[in-house]
């Protein structure tokens, strides 16, 4: 284990190059390049185990690491974006034939018109795809969120997307504690799928199927991607036994348990949302910050399990759900909560579109305001 | 927490003179973050980045708009300052030869100077980052010894030394005009 | 870089099957025709990457298939990128010792529509890469298994259901444009000659890096003809110059029999017109008072091409 | 979890496509009298139900379209119009 | 006015040529297909009033409409499934461009593994792209949606989709009644937008945007998307006065106003459940049979103002919003009635993924057990 | 079809200015360098359609351009088919008197990354279905806009940011496959020729269908050179060889001066070394101990390259 | 409700006797409906369509699993009808020279020999579907005024001339074994 | 809804990235004297920022890169360092 200070994809490529990833595709795009880009030096200065392709556009990317993964190897990639929406074809493809690719995804707004900072409509409008999503709020989770997400999707067999806001976590630097690579191994050992795409094993991968069929597979993946959320649970308890790192479950609830009320977030606002909390408090108000760690599978049950009776649920969503009242998140929140027999009060708004900058005081007048229209 | 701003311009290096600041402060055993904010990024345009040192880990992911220091890379950067705000007791750190037409603490540095003697020209250009490094470390009362592992941690061999030299003259000639000055 | 690959007599052929009985193919669908010959010059020890077209379609329902070597059925785009996937996972892992032995062979089976058109890119980026699979197109000139529209490779005055007055476009010739992307191997073949074909699979297998051979592949249904004439098309569209034979590896072209003596003149033509009425789809053409000058134009161009290549050889 | 591949895969199975031999209109007939045994017939036979040996016809699957028929250079097979009943 | 017998495709295709448009450009897929011959069959006869261009994906088709629509062209395309799925990044940028596409989605299931059949899972993972979407349930219903969802697309400027299932519609064949092209101009006039991408007109369309301005202008984008829904209210009537036709606003309430049970459910499942509710009636239910004409913008205050206190909704999603628990339907339904003042109960299911089978016994059944379940 | 295009000189050149002073683009970035011969060859009466690049970053931040004409940006991928959506948008709208007078010209500004890599396909496709409009590739050799990454057009043996080694691939020639796809015109051009860049425009402005050009475009920040070397580097790479000068219509083919003179032997060569050694990128080459090796086969790379293209001419 | 499913091979025509069949009916005042379904398409493979007729607007958008009436473009489909569903009384249309072996009324037809006699030959093989067309017609009581009506519109010139005749003949020639017969 | 474009449109404007006359560390300064009239600094800068008639340098946007200077075939043109402040 060793300190070190470096901006949020260089964390991310070191985690990367010690997880014994066997295959890289990857594609430029801002604010995702620097990610590339290491892993080409390393690379080239044969410091990574496995192999690396650079191909002529995501689509293409996301086809060759799919296919990789199929082929029996350990894949990785990281996308932005457009990048991101024009793989969106094969994401679907991946997670119907259950491909345990791990992807980082760096946060950022969509065009017309083109804009290059953070917000979450690229990775929230995946959400249909059958992908897990993670998001992360610092250096540190990043890092220790890629051993993670390998071993989930390869144990679920689903893909894995981890997201981080572009700039704001990418380029900025913070200190890191990285791992040695035998602790890293203990956790995360080499991939050895149950079937290949190889002579050895045979099989025709993602012929056509009839509805029965189809709609039973299908079904599976559904139930497969709920489920997975204990399986996060767990292992996310497992790296914190080994490692002495937690950065939550599928949710983290900074603050007292029995909070009134509770600012729910993900991504880089999720730690500035706890100085948010800190200024609630000493308003006297009795707040805790919430940070949605895993967006994919939604954790429902981790929510009706966190929140006590009556408490006030403030939702930001750094997104925004066209043609539906409000965020993805506080969408997915009021579902969740509907007739779950606990009375939580909810509200949200949407901010930080584009990368629309989002410092304590405002998101703390906000989280005001909101509590205002609850009374 | 301390928060320090600094404008330059692309091409000058500032996103390296952030990393090295916030990593000597590291080494002191502080914790520390950059955050860079990328405009356009051509040589010659306005660019800034934000710099923090706590005690404690820092949980801000947001922009600085009330820096206790702003470091300007050139004066004539003064105005993209202003824009981004200022508080009453912000103080400066600029390289000038003289201090600025302002009602603030300054610290003064001709960076340029330093980057002449000690043979940091590049392309006929002096290259101010690494004397504005020492300079803005002794400013915010980071040891020399910190800043000194640090270059020696990012440049090696002749490189590392014309970079020291540059810092560790920086640190000693930096002088402070207190509430600044108008002309 | 390797031997001269030797024509093989068909008794010499393998017995081994790529394409299993039954398939759900069209009676006579050139498609698993050409799949068995490439099964018989790859061997099992192979692995294919396959677009929607008929030759998914024809696979069964799943958990059946007709095919007996490990296939990845991948998006319409994909063939370039997720053949240089699998092609690159199997080298990393005989790097790493994972996999031991002879690396399979991968290969491509995609048709004109996921090779000249949506495919396109990803091939010509795998070309520019030379990954190291073989990309075989089988060329119907549409896309059957949608209904028969027009492709890249819908040669100009066909119908399609897209093009129902003739298609008013050349089509484009993707294997002259990989020859100038100077691959490692590259050439035509035709079903209906199965020992030129089987001799350019095994040489593209014996090369390292990229490959594409196209084939030409008559479709029943897409060009109205009978189930039984595949192969009569076949030879039909060779004699006449429609297709041409011929083989280039870096750049460096060489024309093949018949297509070089019927160029240099030193085999007589067969008449387009031969050509054109065993099908249905240049009907309009043959019903139509500028009959005369169409057929002209089209062999005239077949003339300019063939001269075209005999040039180019020289290069 | 269990450890059986999850993966959507279906495995090679002769008539993948149905009993394709039932759509046939016309089933070809070999006359090994006139057979040269030059194997045209058994390499282009879209669906492989030639054999190689003996030309033997697996009927299971023939789709009758006549290819082997038309190619046969020996003139050696003949189609032959199918009974209506199964 | 004049009846037809024909199928779903075809009646889209006949008001595709009604309706003035000027560009159309489409790729092959199953189902949809026969719809883009059917028009290419109209640009060789000389029946269209626009160009027909064909491209080489749908990538390439969404970029060619949007493009063409900037330049001033009400345009077509059509598609399905994957090529929905490929055209993902495409319809983030004509939403955010305001390019008001008219595109039909023949609603397929999507890969892997492939299947052809009709299920919503393409068309609702576009939920969040910023488009509107209509849903089908007859040929009469595609024919008129087409006029409807120009009418409101150019009002709002906002694209629009109109899906409906695959098979069950593009392929069967019923009866429906066209109109004369005179009443056609008068509900939907030539295209004449307020700004087109020409030198008399000038701009740099789609330009980088500051996160202040991007954040303004998508704002303005989820709100307008909102305010859509009275805009659709409102033509729908319009068109009602004009032609005596009517599918419903936002949704179409068939039976009693104040029914205990409503059974919700858009596509063509919509018009088999009003046998459904037919058959609970029957067994003593008050059941009405609620369709759900417009997905995007989401119904949520015609559901409310709808649904008659503690009434019991019943929802049928064809689409499986993976990682959520329930469908698309599902979650937003339990969202907009999220303390909405009405108690109302929800439950629903997943159901005819893959174009599995939906005859009206085994919807009852479904429907019975679900109430079961509320009690 | 259209009278020869004589050269224009440079007073002769209207002041017409496409790029308004105080662009985003670096200082001597030579993709406003060309357009502004680009509008001065095609004057206001024209329609731009932009994918991301340097370019797009350059215009400035909305609402303000720095570009006088109609732009349209488009995404990555979306070139070739945005194009020619405009396009028969405008023919559609002239059919029905929407519009009258000339049609505006309508062109593309795509670096090499849109051109050769992700909107290949979409490019190809234009140019299988003749649509009408100009595609220009600004070439500059890489994806400079996201920091200076390998493209299909980067030269074997240049440091980009995912090739710290030096590409081992070599690049591909789109141009040359342009030719071969037979498209109604085609040309290459470089900065440092701007009156025959002109006259190429001028001529693709006078030709209906599919033109493409693509301007050698040396990019200072991406190549390590100096912000005034860009016409330098561009001279020294066509007296190098390095890049050559040509157009063909419909597939014949003409060599421009002064390439044809130097392939020819007609004029003598600019040493490679000091077109190498004027830039950074390959630098690692110059220092290496196989430097005489590689430079010995990147001029063996260009004698073919020129002998071939001297073929190719008489065909 | 009056539903029909028709078990054909690919090539012999059962989607376009499907529509021809439902628009008859709607040219008698009738709502119709058909749902051809859709599997591997190849000439020969099994293939399959419900047509429904009533008197109101039809609301299902499902298979048909119950039909009243089954048509068997020949005799060797009887399996394929097995698999989707036979009622105990369901009766049957089927091409054939006799009654199937089966227990349940058939309304026999030798529709290939219809299509001889009227010259409906076409690369070797007897077209059947209008000749069942007409057999159906008259076995659901569709007027044959109807039929011809349909026909003209499908089909023009000597085309409309043979079909027309071959489904008069079909329609006078298709007989009734009630019961069935198991042989 | 009002009648205004709603799509997201730029104006062409000078200056549309910046005051890029701030970037130039040297500016270049035109010898009248020496100068031919050849044009070529008009036809490459960048910027256009020279004018065609006399060559005046609009250094509110000229951004200094030199190619003016370098590329002039008369030598006209030296790149002379910029004052510190503004
Ligand atoms: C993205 C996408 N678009 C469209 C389709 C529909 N589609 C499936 S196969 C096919 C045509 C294939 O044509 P080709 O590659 O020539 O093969 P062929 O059918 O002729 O054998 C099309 C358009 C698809 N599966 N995916
Ligand atoms: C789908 C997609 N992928 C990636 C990007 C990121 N991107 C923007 S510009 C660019 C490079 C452009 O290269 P080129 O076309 O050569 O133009 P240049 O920057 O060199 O001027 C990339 C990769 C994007 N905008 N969209
Ligand atoms: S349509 Fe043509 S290519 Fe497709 S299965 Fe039939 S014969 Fe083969
Ligand atoms: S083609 Fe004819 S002669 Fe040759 S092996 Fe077959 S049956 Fe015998
Ligand atoms: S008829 Fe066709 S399928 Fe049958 S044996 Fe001959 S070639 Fe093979
Ligand atoms: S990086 Fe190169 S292409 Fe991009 S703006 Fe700068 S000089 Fe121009
Ligand atoms: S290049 Fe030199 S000589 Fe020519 S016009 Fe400019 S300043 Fe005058
Ligand atoms: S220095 Fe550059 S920008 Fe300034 S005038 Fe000269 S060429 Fe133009
Ligand atoms: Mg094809
Ligand atoms: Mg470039």
């Amino acid at each position: 284990m060793s300190k070190r200070m470096d901006t949020g994809n260089a964390a991310c490529a070191l985690a990367v190059k010690a997880a014994n990833v066997d295959f890289i595709a990857a594609y430029p795009i801002t604010p995702q390049t620097t990610i590339s880009e290491k892993l080409a030096d390393y690379a080239a200065a044969g410091e990574l185990s496995g192999v690396y392709l650079p191909v002529e556009s995501e689509h293409s990317v996301m086809s060759a690491v799919a296919a990789a993964s199929a082929a029996g190897s350990r894949t990785f990639t990281a996308t932005s974006s457009q990048g991101l929406l024009y793989m969106h074809e094969i994401l679907h493809f991946a997670a119907g034939g259950r491909l345990p690719v791990v992807m980082v995804n760096v946060n950022r707004a969509v065009c017309a018109p083109w804009c290059l900072y953070a917000d979450h409509q690229d990775s929230v409008s995946q959400r249909d795809t059958g992908w897990l999503q993670f998001h992360c709020a610092s250096h540190q989770e990043i890092y220790d969120t890629v051993f993670l997400a390998y071993k989930v999707a390869e144990k679920v067999r689903i893909p894995a997307m981890i997201n981080y806001d572009g700039f704001l976590l990418s380029h900025s630097m913070l200190p890191f504690d990285t791992l040695d690579q035998e602790t890293i191994n203990r956790f995360l050992p080499p991939y050895r799928p149950d079937w290949k795409l190889h002579p050895q094993w045979g099989g025709t991968f993602g012929n056509v199927a009839a509805a029965a069929e189809y709609s039973a597979y299908r079904n599976t993946l559904a139930e497969d991607t709920l489920k997975a959320a204990d399986v996060i649970e767990e292992e996310a308890r497992a790296y914190k036994d080994l490692t002495g790192r937690w950065h939550g479950g599928m949710i983290d609830v900074q603050g007292p348990q029995d909070s009134d009320v509770f600012l729910m977030s993900m991504g880089s606002m999720s730690a500035e949302m706890s100085l948010v909390a800190e200024a609630l408090q000493a308003q006297g108000i009795k707040a805790a910050n919430l940070k949605v760690r895993v967006y994919r599978p939604f954790p429902g049950a981790a929510l009706r399990q966190a929140l006590p009776q009556n408490a006030k649920l403030l939702v930001f969503d750094r997104n925004l759900a066209y043609g539906h009242e409000g965020g993805a998140l506080l969408m997915e929140a009021r579902s969740v909560f509907y007739d779950s027999g606990k009375a939580v009060k909810i509200a949200g708004a949407s901010v930080g579109i584009g990368g629309v900058d989002l410092p304590a005081a405002m998101l703390t007048e906000k989280a005001l305001a909101l509590l205002e229209g609850l009374k | 927490m301390l928060e320090l701003r600094i404008h330059g311009r692309g091409g000058q290096g500032v996103v390296t003179m952030a990393e090295l600041l916030a990593k000597a402060a590291v080494k002191t055993g502080l914790e520390a973050q950059t955050l860079p904010f990328f405009g356009v990024e051509r040589r010659g345009a306005a660019v800034k980045a934000c710099v923090r040192f706590d005690q404690t880990p820092i949980r801000i992911r947001s922009m600085s708009y009330h820096p206790q220091v702003i470091a300007l890379m050139n004066g004539n950067l003064l105005s993209y300052a202003r824009i981004d705000g200022i508080d009453p007791d912000t103080y400066f750190v600029v390289n000038a030869k003289e201090p600025l037409d302002l009602q603030a603490d300054q610290w003064i540095l001709d960076a340029e100077a330093v980057a002449i003697e000690n043979n940091l020209v590049f392309g006929g250009e002096p290259f101010i980052n690494v004397p504005m490094l020492g300079g803005i470390a002794k400013v915010l009362n980071i040891p020399l010894a910190a800043v000194e592992e640090t270059i020696r941690g990012h440049w090696s061999g002749k490189k590392a030394d014309v970079n020291l030299a540059a810092a560790r003259q920086a640190y000693e000639q930096i002088k402070k005009y207190e509430g600044g000055c108008r002309q | 870089m390797n031997e001269a690959i030797k024509s093989v007599k068909l008794a010499d052929m393998p017995d081994y099957e790529l394409v299993k009985s039954g398939t759900g193919g069209c009676a006579g669908c050139p498609s698993p025709m050409g799949l068995r010959i490439v099964g018989k010059a790859l061997g099992p020890n192979s692995i294919m990457v396959m677009t929607p077209s008929c030759a998914v379609a024809s696979i069964g329902v799943m958990p059946k298939s007709c095919y007996d070597v490990p296939v990845l059925n991948v998006c319409f785009a994909s063939a370039g990128a997720s053949a240089a996937g699998v092609s690159m996972s199997l080298d990393a892992q005989l790097k790493s010792g994972e996999l031991t032995g002879e690396k399979p062979t991968v290969f491509t089976w995609v048709g004109d529509g996921g090779t000249y058109d949506i495919g396109f890119q990803g091939i010509s980026a795998a070309a520019e890469r030379n990954d190291d699979f073989i990309h075989f197109c089988y060329n119907n000139e549409a896309y059957s298994n949608t209904g028969v529209q027009r492709s890249g490779a819908t040669p100009k005055y066909a119908t399609t259901t897209t093009t129902p007055a003739g298609k008013s476009a050349q089509k484009k010739n993707v294997p002259l444009l990989m020859l100038e992307q100077r691959v490692a191997y590259v050439a035509t073949a035709s079903l209906a000659y199965p020992q030129d074909f089987y001799r350019k699979v095994m040489k593209a297998k014996s090369i390292k890096g990229f490959k594409y051979i196209e084939l030409h592949a008559p479709c029943g249904p897409g060009w109205k003809f009978a189930s039984s004439d595949t192969v009569t098309l076949g030879r039909l569209a060779v004699k006449s110059g429609a297709w041409l034979l011929w083989e280039g590896e870096h750049g460096k072209l060489t024309l093949n029999t018949p297509t070089k003596p019927l160029a240099e003149g030193k085999m007589p033509l067969t008449e387009l017109e031969d050509y054109l009425k065993a099908q249905g789809r240049f009907s309009h053409v043959m019903k139509s008072p500028q009959k005369d000058a169409v057929i002209d134009e089209m062999k005239a161009e077949i003339r300019r091409e063939m001269d075209f290549m005999l040039g180019r050889e020289k290069l | 979890m269990n450890n059986m591949p999850i993966n959507p895969l279906s495995c090679a199975t002769e008539g993948a496509g149905g009993p394709t031999g039932t759509w046939r209109s016309h089933r070809p007939v070999i006359d090994t009298n006139q057979c040269t045994g030059c194997l045209m017939c058994w390499i282009w036979c879209p669906e492989g139900v030639i054999a190689k040996e003996d030309r033997a016809i697996n009927y299971d699957y023939c789709k009758g379209c006549g290819l082997c028929a038309k190619e046969c250079p020996a003139h050696a097979i003949t189609m032959i119009k199918e009974a209506d009943h199964e």
